[in-house]
């Protein structure tokens, strides 16, 4: 299932594209399909992600990504063996965007404090967001005294939920990979552990919450 | 320093471990325990004033703000509910004129609620300073408030004929002792206490120890430790002291057993006792008396200075130069100071929190000596062993389960109150015998026990070996909602965890919110099977009994009623789980903004 | 009196009445535990040290060894209850890793990684708990408390033996609290003290934090694990 | 009839964005926008908490530039405690140069990261390359050699972060006063000489070299489209130190106009006496503007390019980077560059020069010191600070309050994507007037040439939704009569 797509809107992705050369695309295909995203997060595990340095282009040769922010993929195109996640749920897009994840893909990852647990976005659940929009467009100190306050509230956007959830709260998650962000070699563990179909596993050793 | 404060603590030799007394003289006193007193015990205990907010905090009945001249506590229980709790709790808000945790704007009434006081047969009941009222109705509350209103004093109200608070009158006139049949041990008219004491001591300790044993009675607080063992690890334990403790909190809901043997053979207990202490060599008894049965204090304190008079107590017992005397000691309003460890800490006026074991009371107890902690029926029952012979008692019941089982009946029946019954008797022919129609289900020994299906269990026989029971039996008919109440228990047990275990302080919730999805219709078939996984992990890995028992409502009814639950499971819509609740999570920021926008437009 | 007990099928003479996680650690079995101290008496509030003995789950901080006993500790059903533990302890606050001073030397952290814990199976509950940051050198986090009560048993006033931690209330609504006028007597090294005391970051002394650096903290130079069995008293 | 053309989500850039376009009956474009869509609100729940605990939250708002956040969180605690620039004394020589060596780490692996895995793809396949060759796989299929360059290089930067952070991202360093670690003469040699499997710093900065070339020989190749690219004027502004050079780590706000002339100079410590952040009931994001100027003259643009427009000139210590830039200068003969593509330029040359200055500042012995940490008597403590660096994207600037208690009681931020919103506009409309205008087949190629005038200023969304005050960012564009279309608020 892709996005509902309002019916007065074109998404640039379904507009005429250049082709990709077949065979290229033939080869990519043949891999093991991933699909990357960052929710409610600061990006920083998809860079950790970028980390796995030298191993990223050892992993290239066995998978490839397809939808993720690196590329510009905006639909998972395929059915997918691996869903990356980052970031935690904090609006409606975000749960679109995750049930768009778990019905094509087989794997769900948490990666990171925010997928896993909320992580720090998730400081605000202790405030109801009602305070937290107040501090933000009525008693901000930078506001303009000489206009009324706007609060935000547009089709355009989509509106943010009462508090910030971990993904698995939302949509059955398979897997965890906690750290913030995780290191980029662990990434690479778990990753090259479910490709070659070794079990899931993160040792004392290299498990981290920081 | 105020004289009146002073003059407590000079009742009470400014002993710290005398606090919930004094705690309670100063409440009694002043109507609640203000940051003054506070700062001045500590001064005179040496203890910092937070450390002695920690006692009072830990226990309900405490006050440490004013709470109305009337402060009224309703029982919020599954037997109440059943019988017009909503109703009764709507008419004192009206009457009131304030809602439930607030004081009326004239200060004199503040409403509270509070778990099951031990009148699950006379339910709705309330309690009013030390008096209590019974089968509550609107109109009763109505008239009972005008009363109140008037100027009455509680006790006149409940007690219109003024009887003295030291007589069976009294007590009698306030609750229903409602024995519904004759027993084979207990409840015995015209006992000779001084003949009887006198034949006693004339044994050997041993002796009597021996006749304990042989009648293989096993502790009737509902763990079922053999009564003659602990004796006999109570007389070989050494000690510069030791001590008896009758353990009368009986805060499991639906039992009410305890309060009817103070009431009706209040003698047969205190004899218990004195046995014990003669057995163990004890000098010291304790009766730990739940405040929710203040009403029973000046009978009970009349029937021990009855026996100090009769020389049954005190020094130089009938000439055997045996000492023995007995103490009350309230409770302030905890369930789990029912676990003896606990009840031993707030004995010592502290927060009432279970031990760890080893070391057991018996090795080391009330204040670090070896103690014996035996239930209220235990003691009776012992009354007459040492009577009539070991032998005789042993011969009743099954051969496991030996004597008899005082059953506090409540809920869906013709006939709820006190039965005595042999042990062996099946639950069918119990709820014959109390006359319950369409019966579904029967909560045995309170939430902490089990919940059966009458269906299901209807031949098993009640005894250790089959259904073990404590007492308390509340019958649900087919009518109930099952899972409301489970619901209930499992608030309960949050409420009345001390929260110093892992498990059962963070457990309790979990499972709550649980049964709480189910109900909602947002849980799956994995919710279930979680379920069972974190009651296993509460019952194994708790500290004391509270935790280790506080899944059950879920885990027994999940067990005999699955339908019920299987009936309420969701199936999850997309990819979203159930449990997850879209409209609410996005629902939220329409009505912030909304909010936000009046809030501006001002 | 010297007896023998097996742990995990391995047979190990011990002496009769000392404490079964601290025979375990010095028999090269590390047992995860959050308030229990070497050293100290027993706490029993965190049950992380959950282990069979003859067949029964029982916390190990609580039990004196007896000859013959059959302690389990690797038992995966008594593993997975010691990870539980330690994961509902995390649901149960508001355990920010990322941000927390208490990070590389938080024993709930550390016991989180031994555990192989990944995310919590409890719901997060994101309580709302107040701060005391009043006195003058302790500012307390209410948030990461899991009422293990080390700082209520172990931290006195020298001058009156008075508790200078306290808690408050009873199960959910349970709280630390703290006497600030006691607190602010304490000594630095006291204050010291209090604060690597709480295996959690509750209790933090105020402007330090993070002048440990990364690769250096605590348990960056050895784990958790290893310095229990090592048996370095706190 | 008029259609809506929406871009969602726009790719290759920090964080989650979404354009949306409106063209009439004859495709005039009469409305674009870029909106953000999170939502986070460090400043609200950082309140409340321990002011020692900012620099680490905050830096978790963005997983590209956190040391910045880390710094400048850092330099206003500075302040606080009374180790301030407002106090007149500063931290430790060592302490500032630690802090500036995991700053141009950042820097360098930042602008590698932006450089070659976002925006690179166009400068060799073209903006109309199919959408999925414009990307890292793409780079690897055609040119593994480069990828792997890029690779060593920008993991030579993490591990200079490392060297200091102690993490490649999220570590720690700075605290109030100074920091908690010097650099170890291993680390130090590691990163000098390289070992198995990392480069050693003069590759580096031959790498960086072959980053600047990518950029010529596209220039080259496509001069008239890359200069004519969303030319949009706007004030410049970055810190400068009193040699007039930018100063990544510390100065003074510097904003030069079109013909570098200053218009205004100020100490960060009065920028809400400068600033303004106007709103408009049609947007979501602010408009910081500079008082003085108004709206319309006082919106600045930052980051690299502005940066290259404001500075004078680069220390000699950077000879390369130097060079590189007199180049860059020339070719606007002294006047500022407004040229939206020239950005990526300016970006490889600060990949140069970070490299250089990290080469200068490893071999500097001061790194190996041990006094890092000032702790000034409790009665130096102001109770307020404001902290400003020159983060990848731009001038960043945290500004903080606590009480007596050391409890966070206000926190303020303005970070470089905010800054840029309005030049933002102006881009987004330049582009998409320029490419779709009149075109009745409108192709995804087309929309994508949005995008790239988006990318070039490397916006990091993550950090412009910090707070739900930066929420969520729009650009718009309004037709001739300054009216937009579909605006209603529902």
């Amino acid at each position: 299932m892709n996005k509902p797509v309002k019916e007065d809107e074109t998404l640039a992705h379904h507009l005429p594209t250049t082709p990709m050369d077949p065979d290229v695309m033939a080869a990519r295909n043949a891999k093991i399909q991933v699909a990357m995203i960052g929710l409610c997060g600061c990006w920083g595990c998809n860079l950790s992600f970028l980390d796995m340095d030298e191993n990223l282009l050892k992993l290239l040769e066995k998978v490839n990504i397809n939808r993720s922010s690196f590329t510009d993929i905006k639909e998972i195109p395929v059915r997918s063996a691996i869903g990356f996640i980052e970031g935690g749920i904090a609006n409606e897009e975000n749960i679109e965007t995750l049930e768009h994840f778990r019905e094509n893909c087989d794997i769900l990852i948490s990666v990171g404090a925010c997928a896993v647990w909320g992580g720090v976005p998730a400081m605000r659940n202790v405030e109801t967001l009602e305070d937290c929009l107040r501090e933000a467009y009525i008693d901000s100190p930078t506001r303009p005294l000489q206009q009324p306050p706007t609060i935000p509230y547009h089709p355009d956007i989509p509106r943010i939920t009462k508090k910030v959830y971990p993904l698995h709260e939302v949509v059955k998650i398979d897997y965890f990979i906690p750290g913030c962000p995780p290191d980029g070699q662990v990434i690479y563990k778990v990753l090259d552990d479910l490709v070659h179909g070794r079990p899931f596993s993160i040792p004392a050793e290299i498990n981290r919450y920081d | 320093m105020d004289q009146k404060l002073n003059d407590i603590l000079l009742q009470n030799n400014s002993d710290k471990t005398r606090l919930i007394n004094i705690l309670w003289d100063i409440q009694r006193q002043y109507g609640y325990i203000s940051r003054e007193a506070v700062a001045q015990l500590s001064e005179a205990l040496n203890l910092s004033p937070m450390d002695i907010a920690e006692t009072i905090s830990f226990y309900h009945f405490y006050r440490t703000k004013p709470f109305g001249e009337h402060t009224i506590y309703l029982c919020d229980s599954a037997i109440g509910r059943m019988n017009g709790y909503q109703a009764v709790r709507d008419a004192l808000e009206q009457e009131a004129a304030t809602g439930f945790g607030a004081v009326s704007a004239d200060e004199r009434f503040g409403l509270a609620d509070t778990n099951c006081i031990g009148l699950s047969d006379q339910e709705p009941a309330m309690m009013v300073g030390d008096v209590v009222f019974t089968r509550l109705t609107p109109a009763k509350v109505a008239s009972i408030m005008a009363d109140l209103k008037a100027g009455k004093a509680p006790a006149d109200i409940a007690n219109p004929q003024g009887h003295d608070s030291h007589t069976l009158a009294y007590v009698e006139s306030i609750v229903e002792t409602g024995i519904q049949n004759e027993g084979a041990v207990l409840f015995q008219p015209g006992r000779d206490y001084k003949a009887l004491l006198q034949s006693g001591l004339g044994q050997h300790p041993d002796e009597i120890i021996d006749d304990v044993t042989v009648s293989n009675i096993r502790g009737r607080g509902g763990a079922g430790f053999p009564t003659g063992l602990k004796w006999r690890l109570g007389r070989e334990a050494e000690g510069a002291e030791k001590y008896i403790i009758c353990n009368a909190d009986e805060g499991e809901p639906g039992t009410f057993k305890d309060r009817v043997l103070l009431t009706r053979s209040p003698k047969d207990v205190l004899l218990g006792m004195i046995y014990g202490g003669y057995a163990i060599e004890s000098r010291f008894g304790i009766i730990y008396l739940r405040a929710e049965y203040w009403y029973l204090k000046d009978y009970l304190e009349r029937q021990i200075q009855d026996f100090r008079n009769d020389g049954l107590l005190g020094t130089d017992i009938l000439g055997s130069g045996f000492d023995f005397d007995i103490r009350i000691q309230m409770g302030a309003g905890a369930y789990i100071c029912g676990d003896e460890t606990s009840l031993i800490e707030s004995c010592e006026g502290k927060r009432g929190t279970p031990r760890i074991k080893p070391p057991y009371p018996i090795q080391q107890g009330y204040l670090g000596m070896p103690t014996i902690v035996n239930n209220v029926e235990t003691y009776a029952c012992i009354s007459q062993i040492i009577e009539k012979g070991g032998r005789w008692f042993a011969d009743i019941g099954t051969e496991d389960s030996t004597g008899t089982r005082l059953l506090s009946v409540s809920g869906d029946c013709a006939r709820p109150g006190i039965y005595e019954i042999e042990w062996g008797m099946t639950l069918n022919e119990v709820l014959d015998m109390v006359g319950a129609k369409k019966p579904m289900a029967v909560q045995i020994s309170g939430p902490s026990g089990e919940c059966v299906s009458v269906a299901k269990d209807g031949d098993r026989e009640i005894c250790y070996s089959d259904l073990s029971c404590n007492g308390s039996l509340m019958i649900f008919d087919e009518s109930r909602d099952l899972l409301d109440i489970v619901r209930q228990f499992m608030h309960f047990f949050v409420e009345e965890s001390c929260g110093i275990c892992t498990p059962c302080r963070a457990g309790g919730v979990d499972m709550r919110t649980k049964i709480e999805r189910v109900i909602d219709g947002r849980a799956c078939q994995q919710d279930l099977d979680e379920c069972v996984e974190w009651g296993a992990l509460m019952r194994a890995t708790s500290r004391c009994g509270l935790g280790t028992t506080a899944a059950k409502p879920i885990l027994t009814t999940l067990d005999k009623f699955p339908e019920l639950y299987q009936a309420k499971l969701s199936e999850a819509k997309h990819a979203l789980l159930a449990s997850f609740d879209l409209e609410q999570a996005v629902g939220e920021y329409d009505y912030a903004f909304k909010a936000l926008v009046e809030e501006a437009s001002k | 009196m010297s007896i023998s007990i097996t742990i995990d099928g391995k047979e190990i003479e011990t002496e009769e009445g000392e404490t079964l996680i601290d025979v375990a650690a010095d028999n090269g079995v590390y047992i995860p535990s959050l308030c229990y101290m070497r050293g100290k008496p027993c706490l029993g509030t965190c049950r992380v040290c959950s282990v069979k003995v003859n067949g029964n789950v029982m916390a190990s901080c609580t039990v004196p060894v007896a000859d013959g006993m059959e302690v389990s500790v690797a038992d995966p059903e008594v593993a997975d209850m010691r990870k539980a533990l330690v994961e509902i302890n995390f649901s149960e606050g508001n355990h920010n890793c990322p941000s927390c001073e208490k990070s590389g030397r938080c024993e709930l952290q550390a016991v989180g990684y031994e555990v192989e814990m990944m995310a919590s199976r409890f719901p997060y509950r994101f309580p709302v708990r107040t701060r005391d940051h009043a006195s003058e050198h302790i500012f307390l986090e209410r948030d990461r408390c899991i009422f293990c009560q080390r700082c209520v048993e172990f931290i006195r006033d020298k001058e009156t033996g008075q508790k200078i931690f306290t808690i408050s209330e009873r199960g959910t609504g349970a709280q630390i609290d703290i006497d600030e006028e006691l607190a602010n007597k304490m000594t630095p090294e006291q204050v010291t003290e209090a604060a690597e005391m709480c295996p959690v970051g509750c209790i933090i002394e105020k402007g330090l934090g993070y002048n440990d650096p990364m690769g250096k903290r605590k348990f960056d130079i050895k784990s958790l694990r290893q310095r229990t069995l090592e048996g370095e008293e706190v | 009839m008029s259609r809506k053309l929406v871009i969602d989500p726009v790719t290759r850039i920090e964080g989650h964005g979404k354009v949306t376009v409106h063209l009439d009956d004859n495709n005039k474009v009469i409305g674009a926008r870029l909106h953000v869509v999170e939502f986070r609100g460090f400043e609200k729940f950082i309140q409340g908490h321990p002011y020692w605990e900012a620099p680490m939250l905050l830096q978790r708002i963005c997983g590209i530039c956190f040391v910045s956040h880390h710094l400048c969180g850092a330099k206003a605690l500075d302040d606080m405690i009374g180790v301030g620039y407002s106090t007149g004394n500063s931290v430790t020589v060592a302490a500032e140069k630690i802090r500036r060596l995991g700053h141009y780490g950042q820097q360098l692996q930042s602008h590698v990261t932006a450089y070659f895995y976002l925006i690179a793809p166009e400068m060799l396949f073209g903006i109309d390359a199919p959408p999925e060759q414009r990307n890292v796989l793409g780079l690897v299929e055609a040119n593994p050699d480069l990828v792997k360059r890029v690779v060593a290089l920008r993991k030579w930067g993490q591990e200079v972060i490392v060297a200091v952070l102690g993490k490649r991202m999220h570590g720690i360093s700075s605290i109030p006063g100074g920091v908690n670690n010097n650099l170890s003469i291993e680390a130090r040699d590691r990163l000098l000489n390289g070992e198995d499997g990392l480069i050693g710093v003069d590759t580096v900065i031959e790498y960086a070299q072959d980053a600047l070339a990518v950029f010529h020989d596209f220039h080259e190749k496509n001069r008239e489209m890359v200069d004519s690219f969303g030319d949009v004027p706007a004030l410049n502004m970055c810190l400068v130190g009193d040699d007039d050079n930018v100063d990544y780590y510390h100065g003074k706000m510097r904003i030069v106009d079109a013909d570098k002339n200053i218009v205004q100079e100020l100490d960060y410590h009065d920028y809400l006496d400068h600033f303004s952040e106007a709103t408009e009931e049609w947007s979501y994001m602010k408009f910081p503007y500079l008082k003085a100027l108004g709206r319309e003259e006082g919106s600045v643009r930052v980051g690299p390019l502005a940066r290259l427009n404001v500075t004078k000139s680069y220390e000699d210590s950077t000879p390369l980077a130097k060079a590189a830039l007199e180049r860059f200068h020339d070719y606007t003969k002294g006047k500022a560059n407004n040229m939206t593509l020239h950005t990526n330029w300016a970006r490889a040359i600060e990949i140069l020069h970070s490299a250089e200055q990290i080469k200068n500042l490893l071999n500097d012995p001061d790194l190996q010191k041990t006094d890092l940490l000032l702790t000034p008597p409790k009665s130096d403590w102001t109770g307020e600070g404001v902290g400003v660096v020159e983060a990848p994207r731009g001038t960043l600037l945290h500004h903080y309050r606590a009480d007596q208690e050391g409890n966070m009681t206000f926190c303020n931020l303005v970070v470089a994507t905010t800054q840029n919103n309005t030049v933002m506009n102006r881009t987004v409309k330049s582009v998409a007037e320029t490419f779709l205008n009149g075109n009745e087949l409108i192709t995804e190629g087309m929309m994508n040439a949005i995008e790239v005038g988006i990318r070039a200023y490397d916006p990091c969304l993550s950090c412009a939704t910090h707070a739900m005050g930066q929420m969520p960012l729009v650009v718009s564009v309004f037709d001739a009569s300054g009216k937009l279309v579909d605006e209603r608020v529902r």
